[in-house]
């Protein structure tokens, strides 16, 4: 059990390494002190840390179990650390002494023989009481003393280092404040080496977290990327995109749909405006009443949000508009119905029992709803296209719909009928972002594939480039 | 019967389906457990921790969820509990609060000893503000927690002292149904403050979207009500209550996986069944020669 | 009459005789709520310095001292830096809800019940919930007027719920508090300082915020909630921007960098980590692929994109199962709260285990003519 | 200025908060931001509740259909929002009885708790426990094996499905050089190999992306708060 838990956490070299340590080194003394123990401000970070570094002769390595590191306790927080452990000795005292006074108390008033017997009377409990508080109070005093004689340990341990390691980094300091560190190695029978003392170290504020530079660099370059492609883009340059097969079969299913004498069924998904779903799903509603006023098919758009009645007839005026057949386009067709998830899944549901529409489209943001309605949809064998970036309800679609534009796609699909300039070039660089995910990836593969066959550079470099590179 | 089949009205399934969930919740199913992988991962991060370590416990569920999720905060809470962790507990969902409050009454005083509020556990509540209050909280906490569920001020709270945010945690717990969450959780905390680990308790639905953080930002999940179970049985075997048995609130992971096994067995049933159907009409319209466009 | 109305009266008619049924065959009924009465009693006491403190002579200051109110039986009451001051115990009576066998057992008791009670209240809540979830699910027999209830119901709850969650837990003390620090302490929040804080007044711009968003709800000054949209908005994608980048595609890319082939601590081959690493990377690489808009899917990119789009089918799949194991779950907890804490049709005597509960049935169908 | 203040605090707000994550000096700015969000959503809240009091005062003024339940939906509504906000039937905070506002406003004895306990948890729970029985008649009569995609999806579903419960101990007696076909080996692989990879790749594909929208709102190129009224 132990030994899973390690090698989950540390990698099976620390197993092999430490089950080795304990089969070599039984019981030892106390194993030899580091050295040129130092402590520095941490370079580049917003105040908060600090580094503590110390060199350990190597062959002593196997003979302990790693370091700990201690921070010295301020004078504030010496003096609060002081009164508080006389406050809890005394307190402590106070409580456990009064507790078995008045525990005998109870027992002698609660046994009748005793109760009666003697002195003991009711109307003395007051006093007995009174006086059990005094001689807790005496023992109080006296436990307050003994704490505040006792020396005070000055410092508090923080954390600890891997045998391997020679540094380790202090966070969460407060900024611009002195502080000292020690370390110790620790024995492997647990018994504490010599304690050595770093110089004291002030932390600092820097400019800029360096830690986060590899970020940084990626962060501005993948922007500058896709800024670099959206100039393209607006630039005139045209973007390709590739075909996406659930485009293409929205005009078969529209002619179908035609052929059949049947409307085709839209619905923009359960979420408002400003849901970028919704607003993707819209575009592509401009593209399916476009087809629809050409091929003259009868296109229905219930919808749950009022605002998104409007956007929908705004976009499909303009696609009849532009097919030139104005006089078709009909606003009662886009209609409003309710907010309410089920009310509207019931409503939707009803109309496509009655009304058999030959093609339903489900472009936008969808949760549950998506089962019933593509289940519906089945009973009527209507021709289901989908398209949405919900991952839970993608698995639903893909198995009951005909054609399932997925994540991604469904924003590509939006983007290339807009045709606006911005919206594919930023799809082009996010193509170019994903490009350079990819390579990064077949670098470090190769690279960590090649390092298991004990090449070191090549382990070194793939570890370079996943733990620093990729990890800061 | 194909006639009947393919034109089966679905009330008739939802019975089905009502059947074989009812059934083995009135006549419970003694089913046993190996827990995997990942179920002992997140033991093992809890278990790893020295006593006394700090733990951030977050509520990022509502009553909708619970049924699944309940069973996963019962049993992450009673571990933590058993191992003796300062525990500070909020929530992003607003009736996580609620729910963590009810927890920590059933679960930490009830059936964990020596926990006491404010020595050893917190309730810092809901805040608003979605993943703005991840966000926040690991930067400056007090910005924003101004007091603590009850309306005490952290200051007078023994256990906040020098904790200014939540960088000096341990070890995160999420119990989450979605957003915002574990996700949330992984992009805000523990990706850029990897000192602190992070175990999470995850619904069904969005379990299979988080693998991509195990191991290295996700040091272990449970997911679904299968990892509850999995998980009650690590705990239930380590920890078990004053009488050497199971706790009854660390078997309701287990008892919810008995209507699993039926319900699960007619799904398949369900999908095959459908299938056949559909091939057959398939076969036979298109002997008598129309084809359905719609079957492609 | 039409065959949905005679199914719906005698699925009434028979729900109906059921619930008399189960009521009768019960010794003690079913769907009822106990509570159990704590009186809680506070006083008053002046506090002085702590005890160690005040021992120690030259330590102690004789101002610090606050008054605090204390339960009547706290050992606290006992120290001698604490005193009760002459103020009446203010007190009050709570419910604390119990099982019904904790109650029975409270009943026959040498106390004779006299702290605990059915609770009428508590009573009629699960009677009300139990109602609320057949209303929901006679959403699967059809539309109806008793389903629309309970939407219409939970959506103006629901609505409120958020309204006043958000009050008490951010606005009061994150916004009410910092700008009026004294009226807040006096009103709502006692334990605070009560003391303004350096640069509080800042909070006074999301409250502008905050009135130009609910300018919305006008129709002519609607456009100014345009402002705090785009805050809102543009603080969502400074959130995200960043976090995006570092957690999910370079952590990601950094998590993939695996040896494709791995040995074992002796050194052996080791074939499953391997395999599944080949796999990994495999699928990684084919749905990345897919994903790309600007390459035409074919050749060699095709046929990675075609195999992407069976990696993502298998997983589609898995994510599938795991929705559904989600939903079944949440149906058997309804069902247990049906049948357990309305019908106690389960696990009568609360006992709340696998095994038990399975005799406790079965003991029961023995018993139930009793 | 409609149009152009909205660009400007957009931009702004987006870049302090980026800058903030690298810069220490700019932390505190961001934070700042941050909380002055955390507030409005706060607020958005009151907002939410505001436009349903005015869409069902519509609905129930112009006498559309159904505006009974829109009646319902108020009242259930008011009576909520003045349990919770009146704080009625909750007990003060026993350190401060003399603060009759100190006490929790959830507490479980008051009116707000049992309606929290006894109507929002039972009805929101339903709703989504029914989602169960759409899922059994979907797979019924929409999960088709109609093509290759569509029967790998429905392939690795059986396998989970059946894997995830006990009958994968069916398969226990497998020899162990098959060890790798037991079920519930099979389903465990094949979510942290073959899961794992394709929900990286989404998600590296999803950050890209969504770097992308929150570059071009930082840019001002998309306004989603423009218009959307």
């Amino acid at each position: 059990m132990i030994f899973d838990g390690c090698r989950l956490m540390a990698g099976p070299a620390l197993v092999l390494l430490l089950t080795w340590c304990i089969a070599t080194n039984g019981a030892l003394g106390a194993p030899p002190a580091p050295t040129d123990v130092t402590a520095e401000d941490f370079p580049w970070d917003d105040g908060t840390n600090a580094n503590v570094r110390w060199s350990f002769d190597t062959a002593g390595s196997d003979a302990i179990q790693g370091f700990r590191i201690y921070r010295r306790l301020t004078a504030d927080e010496l003096a609060k650390e002081r009164v508080e452990r006389r406050v809890k000795a005394a307190e402590t005292a106070f409580d456990t002494s009064l507790k078995s006074a008045l525990e005998t108390a109870t027992s002698e008033a609660t046994s009748e023989e005793h109760y009666f017997v003697g002195d003991d009377t009711p109307q003395d409990r007051p006093t007995k009481r009174q006086a059990a508080i005094d001689e807790a109070t005496k023992e109080a005093l006296k436990a307050a003393a003994a704490a505040d004689g006792e020396p005070l340990f000055e410092f508090r341990a923080i954390g600890r280092a891997e045998p391997d390691e020679r540094s380790f980094k202090v966070t969460t300091l407060a900024r611009s404040s002195s502080y000292e560190f020690r370390v110790t190695a620790l024995g492997i029978d647990d018994s504490e080496s010599e304690a050595v003392d770093a110089a004291p170290v002030t932390t600092r504020r820097h400019a800029f977290v360096g830690e986060r530079g590899f970020l940084a660099a990626f962060l501005f370059g993948l922007c500058a990327i896709i800024v670099g492609a959206i100039a393209l883009a607006r630039g005139g340059f045209r973007m390709k995109v590739r075909r996406i097969a659930g485009l293409d079969a929205l005009d078969e299913a529209i002619g179908r749909a035609t052929e059949m004498g049947r409307p085709v069924l839209f619905i923009p998904g359960l979420q408002d405006m400003d849901n970028v779903l919704t607003v993707a799903g819209v575009t592509i509603l401009s593209r399916v009443a476009r087809t629809a006023a050409e091929y003259d098919a009868r296109l229905e758009v219930p919808t749950a949000r009022s605002l998104v009645m409007t956007a929908c007839r705004d976009a499909v005026q303009g696609a009849y508009y532009a097919a030139g057949r104005p006089e078709a386009y009909n606003p009662e067709a886009i209609r409003y119905i309710t907010d309410e998830q089920f009310g509207y899944v019931a409503y939707v549901a009803g109309r496509m029992v009655r009304e058999k529409p030959a093609t339903c489209i489900y472009m936008g943001q969808f949760y549950a709803e998506s089962l019933l309605l593509s289940e519906n949809g089945n009973a009527i064998h209507a021709i289901q296209i989908a398209g949405t970036a919900e991952t839970s309800q993608l698995p639903f679609f893909v198995a009951a719909c005909d054609y399932t534009l997925i994540g991604e796609e469904f924003f590509a699909a939006s983007a290339y009928l807009s045709g606006e300039p911005a919206q594919l070039g930023s799809l082009f660089g996010q193509d170019i972002g994903k490009m350079i995910a990819v390579a990064l990836i077949v670098l470090g593969v190769t690279l960590a594939t090649v390092g298991a066959f004990h090449v070191p550079a090549a382990q070194r470099a793939a570890d370079y480039l996943a733990h620093t590179v990729l990890k800061q | 019967m194909l006639q009947y089949l393919s034109t089966l009205d679905r009330r008739v399934v939802f019975l089905l389906m009502g059947l074989a969930v009812a059934i083995p919740i009135l006549f419970p199913l003694p089913l046993s457990y190996k827990p995997s992988v990942l179920a002992q991962q997140a033991f093992d991060a809890i278990e790893t921790l020295p006593p006394g370590s700090n733990v951030v416990f977050s509520f990022d569920y509502d009553p909708a969820a619970s049924g699944e999720l309940q069973p996963m905060a019962n049993a992450l809470m009673y571990h933590c509990g058993q191992r003796k962790h300062n525990l500070y507990f909020m929530a992003l969902w607003a009736p996580g609060a609620a729910i963590c409050s009810d927890t920590i009454d059933g679960i930490l005083l009830k059936r964990c000893e020596g926990y006491e509020y404010g020595q050893n556990y917190v309730e810092l509540g809901y805040q608003a503000g979605l993943a703005g209050v991840i966000k926040i909280a690991v930067t400056d906490l007090r910005q924003q927690f101004k007091t603590d569920k009850y309306g005490t001020p952290l200051d007078q709270i023994p256990m906040m002292k020098g904790i200014q945010n939540l960088q000096p945690m341990d070890l995160l717990v999420s119990v989450s149904a979605g957003d915002p969450g574990s996700k949330e959780w992984v992009q805000l905390f523990v990706t850029p403050f990897p000192a602190t680990k992070m175990v999470t308790g995850t619904t069904g639905v969005q379990s299979v979207s988080l693998y991509t953080y195990i191991p290295n930002q996700i040091d272990g999940m449970l997911g679904a009500i299968k990892g509850a179970a999995e998980y009650e049985t690590i705990v239930n075997a380590k920890y078990p209550g004053p009488d050497g048995k199971p706790l009854p609130e660390l078997q309701e992971g287990q008892r919810r996986m008995g209507p699993q096994l039926t319900a699960h067995l007619l799904m398949v049933t369900l999908i095959a069944v459908g299938n056949v159907v559909y091939f057959m009409q398939r076969k036979a319209s298109r002997r008598s020669g129309h084809a359905r466009g719609a079957a492609r | 009459m039409k065959r949905s109305t005679i199914v719906s009266i005698a699925l009434c008619v028979v729900g109906g005789l059921g619930l008399a049924l189960n009521a009768l065959v019960r010794p003690h009924g079913f769907g009822a709520k106990y509570v159990h009465f704590q009186e809680k009693t506070y006083v008053e006491a002046d506090v002085g310095p702590a005890l160690g403190e005040v021992l120690e002579t030259g330590t102690q200051d004789p101002n610090d001292r606050r008054r605090v109110w204390l339960p009547i039986n706290d050992t606290l009451l006992d120290r001698p830096n604490v005193q009760r001051t002459d103020k009446a115990p203010i007190s009050w009576v709570e419910e604390v809800d119990i099982t019904p066998v904790d109650a029975w057992a409270r009943m026959t008791g040498p106390s004779g019940g006299a702290d605990v009670s059915l609770s009428l209240r508590n009573t009629l809540g699960v009677w009300v919930a139990a109602l609320f979830s057949l209303a929901v699910l006679s959403f699967l027999w059809r539309d109806n007027p008793v389903y629309k209830f309970a939407e219409s119901v939970i959506v103006g709850v629901s609505a409120a719920y958020w309204v006043v969650n958000a009050f008490w837990s951010t606005l009061v003390p994150s916004l009410l508090y910092p700008l009026f620090p004294g009226l807040t302490k006096a009103w709502a929040l006692p334990g605070t300082s009560g003391e303004y804080e350096e640069g509080a007044w800042t909070r006074i711009f999301p409250v502008i915020l905050g009135v130009m968003l609910l300018m919305r709800l006008s129709r002519q000054a609607g456009w100014i909630a345009v402002w705090p949209l785009a805050f809102v908005i543009g603080t969502t994608a400074g959130i995200k921007l960043v976090s995006h980048v570092q957690a999910d595609f370079l952590a990601q890319i950094s998590s993939s960098v695996e040896s494709l082939i791995k040995f074992d601590d002796r050194g052996a081959f080791d074939w499953g980590r391997s395999v599944g690493n080949i796999v990994l990377t495999v699928g990684l690489l084919s749905v990345l692929t897919y994903f790309f808009f600007s390459l035409e899917h074919k050749g060699v990119v095709g046929r990675a994109a075609r195999l992407g789009v069976w990696f993502l089918m298998v997983s589609f799949g898995a994510a599938f199962a795991f929705t559904v194991m989600g939903r079944i779950t949440l149906l058997s907890e309804r069902f247990e709260f049906l049948f357990g804490d309305w019908l106690w049709l389960i696990d009568p005597k609360y006992v709340r285990t696998v095994a038990e509960a399975g005799q406790s049935v079965v003991s029961m169908i023995t018993s139930a003519p009793r | 200025m409609k149009r152009t203040v909205p660009v400007i605090i957009a931009s702004a707000v987006g870049f302090v908060l980026v800058i903030a994550f690298f810069i220490p000096r700019t932390q505190a700015w961001g934070e700042t931001a941050v909380l002055w969000f955390n507030i409005l959503a706060a607020v958005a809240f009151v907002l939410g509740a505001g436009n349903l009091i005015k869409v069902q005062l519509e609905s129930i003024s112009a006498r559309r259909p159904g505006w009974g339940f829109a009646l319902v939906t108020l009242v259930a509504f008011f009576t909520m929002f003045i349990a919770g906000m009146l704080k009625i039937g909750v007990f003060p905070a026993g350190q401060y009885p003399e603060h009759a506002w100190s006490g929790k406003f959830d507490s479980a004895g008051a009116p707000f708790g049992w309606m929290y306990n006894y109507i929002f948890s039972p009805i929101t729970a339903t709703m989504f426990a029914s989602l169960a029985f759409y899922v059994a008649s979907a797979a019924f009569r929409a999960f088709r094996a109609k093509n290759v995609e569509a029967i790998l999806l429905l392939g690795t579903a059986f396998v989970v499905l059946i894997g995830n419960t006990a009958m994968a101990r069916l398969t226990d007696p497998l020899p162990e050089y098959l060890a790798f076909l037991r079920l519930d080996v099979l389903v465990a692989n094949l979510m942290s190999y073959v899961a794992t990879g394709v929900t990286r790749a989404i998600t590296i594909g999803v950050a890209v992306g969504v770097a992308a929208t929150s570059l071009r709102i930082l840019l001002g190129i998309d306004r989603p708060y423009l218009g959307r009224l």
